[in-house]
């Protein structure tokens, strides 16, 4: 069982609540939650990218990983400050159409 | 004399003129010249005047009367004016103007029928004459004369679509033949029994063959007087025309369709001749005598197709035939329009001359009639033409009887001037055109012995009328309706429309359809309301 | 320079229209003067540039213009004397109507917008009869039928919106079928010019695959089908007759159904060659749907109590009389046909405007109404008289010359049944065309009508259109053996384009 | 000078994004003549390099001459050249018409918003066209993503607020499947250059589960059916120029992404049996989304419905791709459909935005008898429409000729039944709307207060835009000439 391996299957771990939460969730925190252990599960999957090759670390996957982080933040934020208003507005935290 | 070639559209312009000027400020000045505009037909019998070429014209036009056209000229150019002139002088029922313009067109299609030398054209001018006589069919507007003017038109349309397709098969295979060339054509055609049929029957309309003789029947007596003279004294002609332009005479010999001609003339004559004598309007007995001497001139026709040798002969007896016919038709019919105590008086010579009295023309039709006949069957007609004229005899002894007396109205001086001319020339036209024609007939007609013969008829059919005449109000006359079988037709037509729409109602009611949509008219098979 | 002057000739006449379109979009409804002023210079420019191609055509000079508009597949408008045909025809008709249009829909709304399309129209029908291929024939035959939808939905009730939905139903199926066909031909044989006699390489091809060539030439002619209101894909056209009469004369006279039935020449004559659509067997499917078509709208039509229904359904039976005329492959015939394209519209189009001209002035749609009519309005009523006269095919008129030449030409090609169909179809028009004629005359009036105003019957706009139609009528006929007469262009173009045949 | 023409490349990013940076800090309100400047510097930029490409080829250029793995490239070929420009021409007509729309005094806050919002997109936009390797691609679609949503948001009323929290959702997992997909195409290939990529990558396992992942990713970017129920909520409930760039811009990028993808980098994966399901999903949506579009009682989402249908069309393009006899023909169709689309789009959706403006509602009901008042909106809408419809004489009818003589010329009917019927679809729904606004007003009901005043602007803009789309539709043939640069053979 190597580092990279282990990585891949935690990776792996993440992305399946990732994905469970997403769809079996309502609550619309959980479900932004859900997505952002998605996204760390993806990152993970680069990170052990990066260790493939023994003996040599591949510095392009960490670059994405950092820029994914950026990224993965400001969406976050936005779907934070979206959640609130959409509360704010309507008083529900779930999508409507999710009901039922 | 000679005139230049242009004059020959001088006889159809000239009433179209006439009748321009009559909706406009001119009306007396057009009435005028319409009086004397179908004497420009005698233009065509001046020497100069060959043919006239117009090839910007319709399909190619070209007018050339020849010699059947030209004697035709002679009997529609006086006749038409004699028309006319009573028209516009002594005619003062409603919608004068109207009449006079109709009588015009009708006119003015004549003259090109008549002139008529190319195939179009002739279908032209045969189709406007038939449209332009509806107006005066119908020209007194009363529910009869629209049921008049709705047969007329039903029958004439049907006929002329069997012209129409006669004319398109002639063309598919000479163009639009000069017809001079047609019979040639006709008689070289593929289809020629198909053609010949169509010619026939699309014409026979026209000339009143029984039994296509309804229309006659119902529009001669619906009609005002001069275009009832117009109709049966020039319109039927017409289908002469047709016949004697289309048909293979000379050319080839048909003897089946040849003989058929010649028994359903002679049947439509004796026929008419026997309806004729029961009717009780006088000019209805005159229609009837129009469809009876129409079928000795269908006869005639018939013989010249049954033997290609006779027709010369043939054609030259029935122009003169023709001209008798229509100069007394057109007197005796305009005499009708007189209202003098003494018009009986005017009614008899051309009266006589229709029976074949000794002395008159009638006696040079029938001479060159018997003439050609015993050329063509040897004795066969010789009694039946004996029967006929004294049927003739009969049917006009009726007619005077009916008509002997005016209701005493005075006339006007240009209706019985009109009658006075036809009467006139009644006398001495005819012979004219036999000497030019058929010196023979003229010659046999003066022999003693065939006065002598051509009188036992007259005798006979005297001799019956003078009995029915001691007779009247003991024994009944039978009843025939005007039209014989149209009405009786008609009305079971009506019933049978009736009883399938009744069905069909029925069958949409069964099977839960709505009703028609309201776009729609119901219309019945039979005649509209009215017949 | 001469010659390339008159190369452009083709493009200045389309976008003359298109120019007239736009003028009018962008002055409005309010500046009715203006309005009027470029409808007719538009109109008139048009006609004159259309008789100066004619006399290009004439002179011989090639007129033409084409630019590509995709790899393998051109824009291209070509002025041959059977484009000119149509081409003449529609812009003098275009002239006309205008006139008739203005005194028609003096005081209703939307006219800009009326008038916009209606001038959109033309160039529409002027680019379908220019298509020098059978792209720019579609992309004209489309834009044709967006054109004319405003116009039929002009009035905007709920009938006319239904009138419009039944028009673009049939009209849009029938231009995704031209559309699959026309797609179908380019892929198989690229792009070809039309070809009097038929393309060459559509005969090649039609030999590798008969079956493809005859599904091809199927879908063509289906999709120009519906406008030529073959049957039975006539449905629309008296549906269509909710609009104002000037759109009905423009539909069944001059842009709609002509550009059907000019196609269904176009394509046989042009792209597949008569020989060619006679060996796959589509001619006399092609002349019995004509028939029946023929018999079917005259039998339709007697049974119409309304005035422009009436003429709808015989609308139906007459532009059949073209598609006959192709279909019956002698050049008699085809003259006949290309004849009646021009005197059908010329007929119909009286027609319309009298029918609209009784609408405007006494108000009176349905026939039974029109009793004694002939008094009150003379001068309508002798033009309708002339008109109706001409389509029963009563000599000296247009329609007597088409049926004539209709007549011999499918005899000479041993179709004796052709001849049955056009006595029918006389008696069958004299049947419904007669008691019109009698009611306007003979009866006496049963309606009191307002009274003249004036001294004119009518407004003068909607008289002297009438007038000059009829006048045509007429001279069409009486003046047919002359070479300029539309049978003498007829005749032109036959013996130059199609003596194969 | 090709070194210029390679400049033009980062400038088409970065001047919308200075823009942006620029009108954030100052306020709109202080500049509203600023965002003018920028779309027009842009488009000056755009312009230069489509130039470049039609007249030199390709174009690369790598920023601070950083070279790949590590250095960003940006690559201009005909595609990407036509999308910048399509982009700029929509780009231009929406801050042309934003203008008077947001400023008009109803709009304060939603201006503020707007604008930066909008040009950083559009530097987004530009970047996604631009992007030479996988990641940088991933990039741009988020940054495009986390600016779209807010737009759609930009009202703040509960509908537009729920369109877009799903939307974002959806959208966010898109990114990340999309991502997942280019992690394992570089452990596969060790590279994330498009082109080089396509070279390495091989047919097996790992790289077909890559290539489902980020297709899924773009084809729920780009709302093909079934993953289309996000788009009709968020277009039809934002403000006008929000809907028609992300109708016109945002959704095509990502169709236009799936077609870069597979003809450029897995061409290698690109089966009969692929191809098929691809373009089965396009044609579901142009059916689907078209029978959908028939059903609307609103005119927005009448608009919103035929984006998905059109953005059908294009994928069309896949199972013909590989038939050499097809493969031509239908890319150009299907390239110059996401061009002419943009356009009608862009065009509908502001015409529409005026209509809305103007009565304050768009029932389609409610459109009875406006045309007198609004008839030159009316009238771009139509004409907007006609291209939809794919009905000459529009660039729309050229692209579907294209397509439709590709699916005939491979002898593949069924797409070529598709278009066909699409077309009558299309009409369907367009004409439904078009005999509204012919419709007289029912005499009826009472007069309605006259409509509000349209700024003489917002009128133009629709109509522009709708008669640029005939101007394509008279000759296709200049931007197929530039679509040739740098496609692959099976293509040219």
């Amino acid at each position: 069982m190597t580092q990279a391996g282990l990585y891949t299957l935690a990776a792996s771990a993440l992305a399946g609540i990732g994905v469970y939460g997403l769809i079996v969730r309502r609550h619309l925190l959980r479900r932004i939650l859900a997505l952002n252990l998605l996204g760390n599960a993806v990152f993970l999957l680069l990170v052990a990218l990066a260790r493939r090759h023994p003996g040599y670390v591949d510095p392009v996957p960490h670059a994405m990983v950092l820029t994914g982080i950026v990224v993965a933040v400001s969406a976050t934020a936005l779907a934070l400050v979206l959640a609130r208003r959409y509360y704010a507005e309507t008083g529900l935290r779930h999508l409507p159409e999710d009901e039922g | 004399m000679s005139v230049p070639e242009p004059l020959l559209l001088l006889p159809i312009l000239a009433p179209l003129v006439a009748a321009a000027l009559l909706g406009g400020r001119a009306r007396r000045l057009g009435a005028g010249l319409l009086a004397v505009a179908p004497l420009t037909g005698l233009l065509a019998l001046a020497p100069g005047a060959q043919a006239l070429e117009l090839p910007w014209l319709l399909l190619g036009t070209r007018l050339a009367p020849d010699t059947l056209a030209r004697a035709l000229l002679a009997l529609t150019a006086p006749v038409a004016a004699a028309a006319c002139l009573a028209a516009a002088g002594g005619y003062a029922g409603p919608r004068r103007s109207g009449l006079l313009a109709a009588l015009a067109a009708t006119v003015a299609a004549l003259m090109g029928l008549l002139l008529a030398a190319d195939l179009a054209t002739l279908y032209f001018a045969y189709s406007a004459m038939t449209l332009a006589a509806y107006p005066l069919v119908v020209h007194a507007r009363t529910p009869e004369a629209f049921r008049a003017g709705r047969i007329y038109l039903t029958m004439a349309l049907l006929a002329e679509a069997a012209v129409l397709a006669a004319v398109l098969l002639i063309a598919a295979e000479a163009g639009n033949v000069a017809l001079a060339e047609a019979p040639a054509a006709v008689a070289g055609h593929d289809r020629r029994g198909l053609l010949v049929g169509l010619i026939l029957v699309g014409f026979a309309v026209k000339a009143g063959v029984v039994p296509l003789h309804a229309w006659l029947a119902l529009a001669h007596p619906v009609a005002p007087v001069p275009a009832s003279a117009l109709l049966s004294a020039l319109l039927v002609k017409a289908a002469l025309v047709g016949w004697w332009r289309l048909l293979p005479l000379g050319e080839a010999a048909l003897p089946g369709l040849g003989a058929a001609l010649v028994v359903a003339g002679l049947l439509s004559s004796l026929y008419a001749g026997l309806v004729g004598v029961t009717q009780r309007r006088p000019k209805t007995v005159l229609a009837y005598s129009t469809v009876s001497q129409m079928g000795l001139m269908t006869v005639l026709t018939g013989l010249a197709l049954l033997q290609p040798a006779a027709a010369p002969a043939a054609g030259a007896a029935l122009a003169v035939f023709a001209v008798h016919h229509g100069l007394a038709k057109g007197a005796l019919f305009l005499g009708c329009g007189l209202h003098g105590r003494r018009r009986g008086w005017y009614l008899l010579p051309p009266a006589l001359a229709l029976a074949g009295a000794p002395g008159t023309s009638g006696v040079l039709a029938k001479a060159g009639l018997k003439e050609v006949s015993a050329s063509v069957a040897e004795a066969a007609l010789g009694p039946l033409l004996f029967i006929l004229s004294a049927l003739t005899t009969l049917l006009l002894a009726r007619f005077l009887a009916l008509a002997w007396r005016g209701d005493g109205g005075l006339d006007p001086l240009p209706q019985r001037l009109a009658v006075l001319a036809l009467v006139a020339l009644g006398l001495v036209l005819p012979w004219g055109v036999g000497l030019r024609l058929a010196p023979a007939a003229v010659a046999y007609a003066l022999q003693p012995g065939v006065l002598a013969d051509a009188l036992l008829p007259v005798i006979a059919g005297a001799a019956v009328a003078a009995g029915a005449f001691a007779l009247r109000g003991r024994v009944g006359m039978p009843r025939v309706p005007e039209g014989d079988w149209i009405k009786p037709a008609l009305l079971a037509g009506v019933r049978l429309g009736r009883a399938a729409r009744r069905g069909w109602r029925a069958a949409r009611r069964a099977s839960g359809l709505s009703a028609p949509r309201s776009g729609s008219l119901r219309r019945s098979p039979g005649p509209p309301p009215g017949a | 320079m001469m010659a390339a002057a008159y190369g452009l000739l083709p493009l200045a006449a389309l976008l003359t229209a298109v120019a007239t379109a736009a003028i009018v979009f962008a002055l409005g409804d309010a500046r009715r003067r203006q309005r009027t002023f470029w409808n007719l210079f538009g109109a008139g420019t048009k006609l004159a540039l259309v008789l100066l191609m004619a006399h290009g055509v004439l002179q011989g000079h090639t007129l033409e213009v084409a630019w590509p508009a995709l790899p393998g597949a051109t824009l291209r408008l070509v002025a041959d004397p059977l484009a000119l045909l149509f081409a003449v025809l529609s812009s003098l008709l275009w002239l006309i109507t205008t006139v008739y249009a203005i005194a028609y829909l003096e005081g209703s709304g939307q006219r800009a917008r009326f008038f916009g399309f209606f001038s959109l129209c033309v160039a529409a029908t002027f680019g379908v009869a220019l298509a020098g291929n059978p792209f720019t024939f579609f992309c004209f035959y489309e834009l044709l039928t967006l054109a004319t939808y405003p116009l039929v939905v002009h009035r905007g009730h709920s009938a006319a919106l239904a009138a419009g939905r039944t028009y673009l139903g049939y009209t849009l199926g029938g231009g995704a079928a031209l559309l699959a066909g026309t797609a179908a031909l380019y892929v198989a044989v690229g792009e070809q010019p039309f070809t009097p006699g038929g393309m060459p390489a559509v005969a090649e091809w039609a030999d590798r695959a008969p079956v493809a060539a005859t599904a091809v030439l199927a879908l063509l002619l289906g999709g120009v089908a519906v406008k030529a209101a073959l049957f039975p894909l006539q449905g629309w056209l008296p549906a269509a007759m909710v609009a104002p009469a000037p759109v009905s004369a423009l539909l069944h006279a001059v842009a709609v159904v002509k550009a059907g039935a000019f196609g269904v020449v176009r394509i046989i004559e042009d792209t597949y060659g008569y020989a060619l659509a006679a060996e796959l067997h589509v001619t006399p499917v092609l002349s019995a749907l004509a028939a029946v078509t023929i018999v079917y709208g005259s039998v339709r039509a007697l049974a119409q109590a309304e005035l422009k229904r009436r003429l709808a359904f015989s609308t139906v039976s007459q532009v059949s009389f073209i598609t006959l005329g192709v279909a019956a492959g002698s050049q008699l015939a085809l003259i006949g046909g290309l004849a009646h394209l021009v005197h059908q519209g010329l007929m119909k189009i009286t027609l319309f405007f009298c029918a609209g001209n009784y609408a405007e002035t006494l108000g009176e749609h349905r026939i039974d109404a029109l009793n004694g009519a002939g008094r009150r309005m003379p001068v309508t009523s002798a033009a309708f008289t002339v008109a109706a006269l001409g389509m029963m095919g009563a000599p000296p008129l247009a329609g007597f010359i088409s049926k004539w030449y209709l007549g011999i030409g499918a005899l000479a090609q041993g179709q004796g049944w052709v001849i049955g169909v056009l006595v029918a179809s006389t008696l069958l028009n004299a049947a419904y065309f007669l008691p019109i004629l009698r009611r306007l005359w003979l009866l006496p009036a049963t309606r009191d009508w307002p009274a003249r105003a004036g001294r004119a019957e009518a407004h003068r706009g909607l008289l002297d259109p009438v007038l000059l139609t009829a006048t045509a009528v007429l001279l069409a006929g009486l003046l047919a053996a002359t070479p300029l007469s539309p049978l003498g262009w007829a005749a032109r173009i036959v013996e130059q384009g199609y003596p194969g045949l | 000078m090709a070194a210029g023409g390679a400049l033009s490349l980062p400038l088409a990013f970065l001047l919308p994004l200075l823009t942006a940076l620029v009108v954030f800090l100052l306020g709109a309100r202080r500049a509203p003549w600023l965002p003018g400047i920028g779309a027009l510097a842009t488009v000056a930029a755009v312009a230069d390099a489509v130039r470049h490409v039609a007249a030199h080829g390709p174009q690369a250029y790598h920023l601070g001459g950083w070279m790949p793995p590590l250095g960003v490239e940006l690559y201009a070929d005909g595609l990407a050249a036509l999308m910048l420009a399509m982009t700029a021409a929509v780009g231009l007509a929406v801050t042309a018409y934003a203008g008077p729309y947001l400023h008009d005094g109803h709009h304060h806050q939603e201006a503020e918003r707007f604008w930066p919002l909008w040009l950083v997109q559009w530097a987004a936009l530009n970047g996604t066209f631009l992007a030479a390797d996988l990641f940088n691609l991933y990039i741009m679609l988020e940054l495009v993503t986390l600016t779209a949503v807010p737009l759609v948001a930009i009202t703040g009323d509960r509908a537009s607020l729920g369109a877009a929290m799903r939307y974002l959702l959806l959208a966010l997992l898109a990114s990340l499947a999309y991502l997942l997909g280019v992690a394992l195409l570089y452990g596969g290939t060790g590279t994330l250059h498009l082109r080089q990529v396509g070279e390495l990558v091989g047919a097996g396992g790992p790289a077909a589960v890559a290539a489902a992942l980020i297709t899924a990713g773009l084809l729920l970017k780009g709302a093909i059916f079934p993953l289309h129920t996000w788009l009709v909520p968020a277009h039809s409930n934002a403000p006008a120029p929000a809907s028609a760039v992300l109708s016109a811009l945002v959704v095509q990028a990502g169709v236009y992404l799936v077609l870069r993808l597979w003809l450029w980098t897995f061409p290698a994966l690109l089966s009969p049996a692929v191809g098929w399901l691809l373009g089965g999903l396009g044609a579901a949506s142009v059916l689907y989304g078209s029978l959908q579009a028939l059903r609307q009682s609103r005119l927005k989402p009448v608009i919103a419905y035929s984006t998905v249908a059109q953005l059908g069309y294009p994928l069309l393009l896949l199972p013909l791709a590989a038939v050499p006899a097809a493969a031509a023909q239908a890319w150009q169709g299907a390239a110059y459909y996401i061009v002419a689309h943009g356009l009608a789009k862009a065009g509908a959706f502001l015409a529409a935005g005026n209509i809305r403006y103007s009565l304050g509602h768009d029932r389609l009901a409610g459109l009875r008898g406006i045309a007198p008042e609004l008839s030159v909106s009316v009238l771009a809408l139509g004409l907007a429409f006609v291209s939809l419809m794919g009905l000459p004489p529009t660039a729309g009818f050229l692209a579907k000729w294209q397509l439709l003589s590709g699916a005939l010329g491979g002898g593949q009917w069924p797409w070529a039944a598709v278009i066909v019927l699409g077309g009558l679809l299309a009409a369907g729904y367009g004409l439904r709307v078009l005999a509204m606004a012919l419709a007289a007003a029912p005499s009826d009901e009472p007069v309605r207060r006259p409509p509000q005043r349209l700024p003489r602007r917002m009128v133009a803009v629709p109509l522009l835009l709708a008669l640029a789309v005939y101007l394509l539709g008279v000759s296709a043939v200049p931007a197929l000439r530039l679509l040739e640069q740098g496609a692959p053979e099976a293509l040219g």
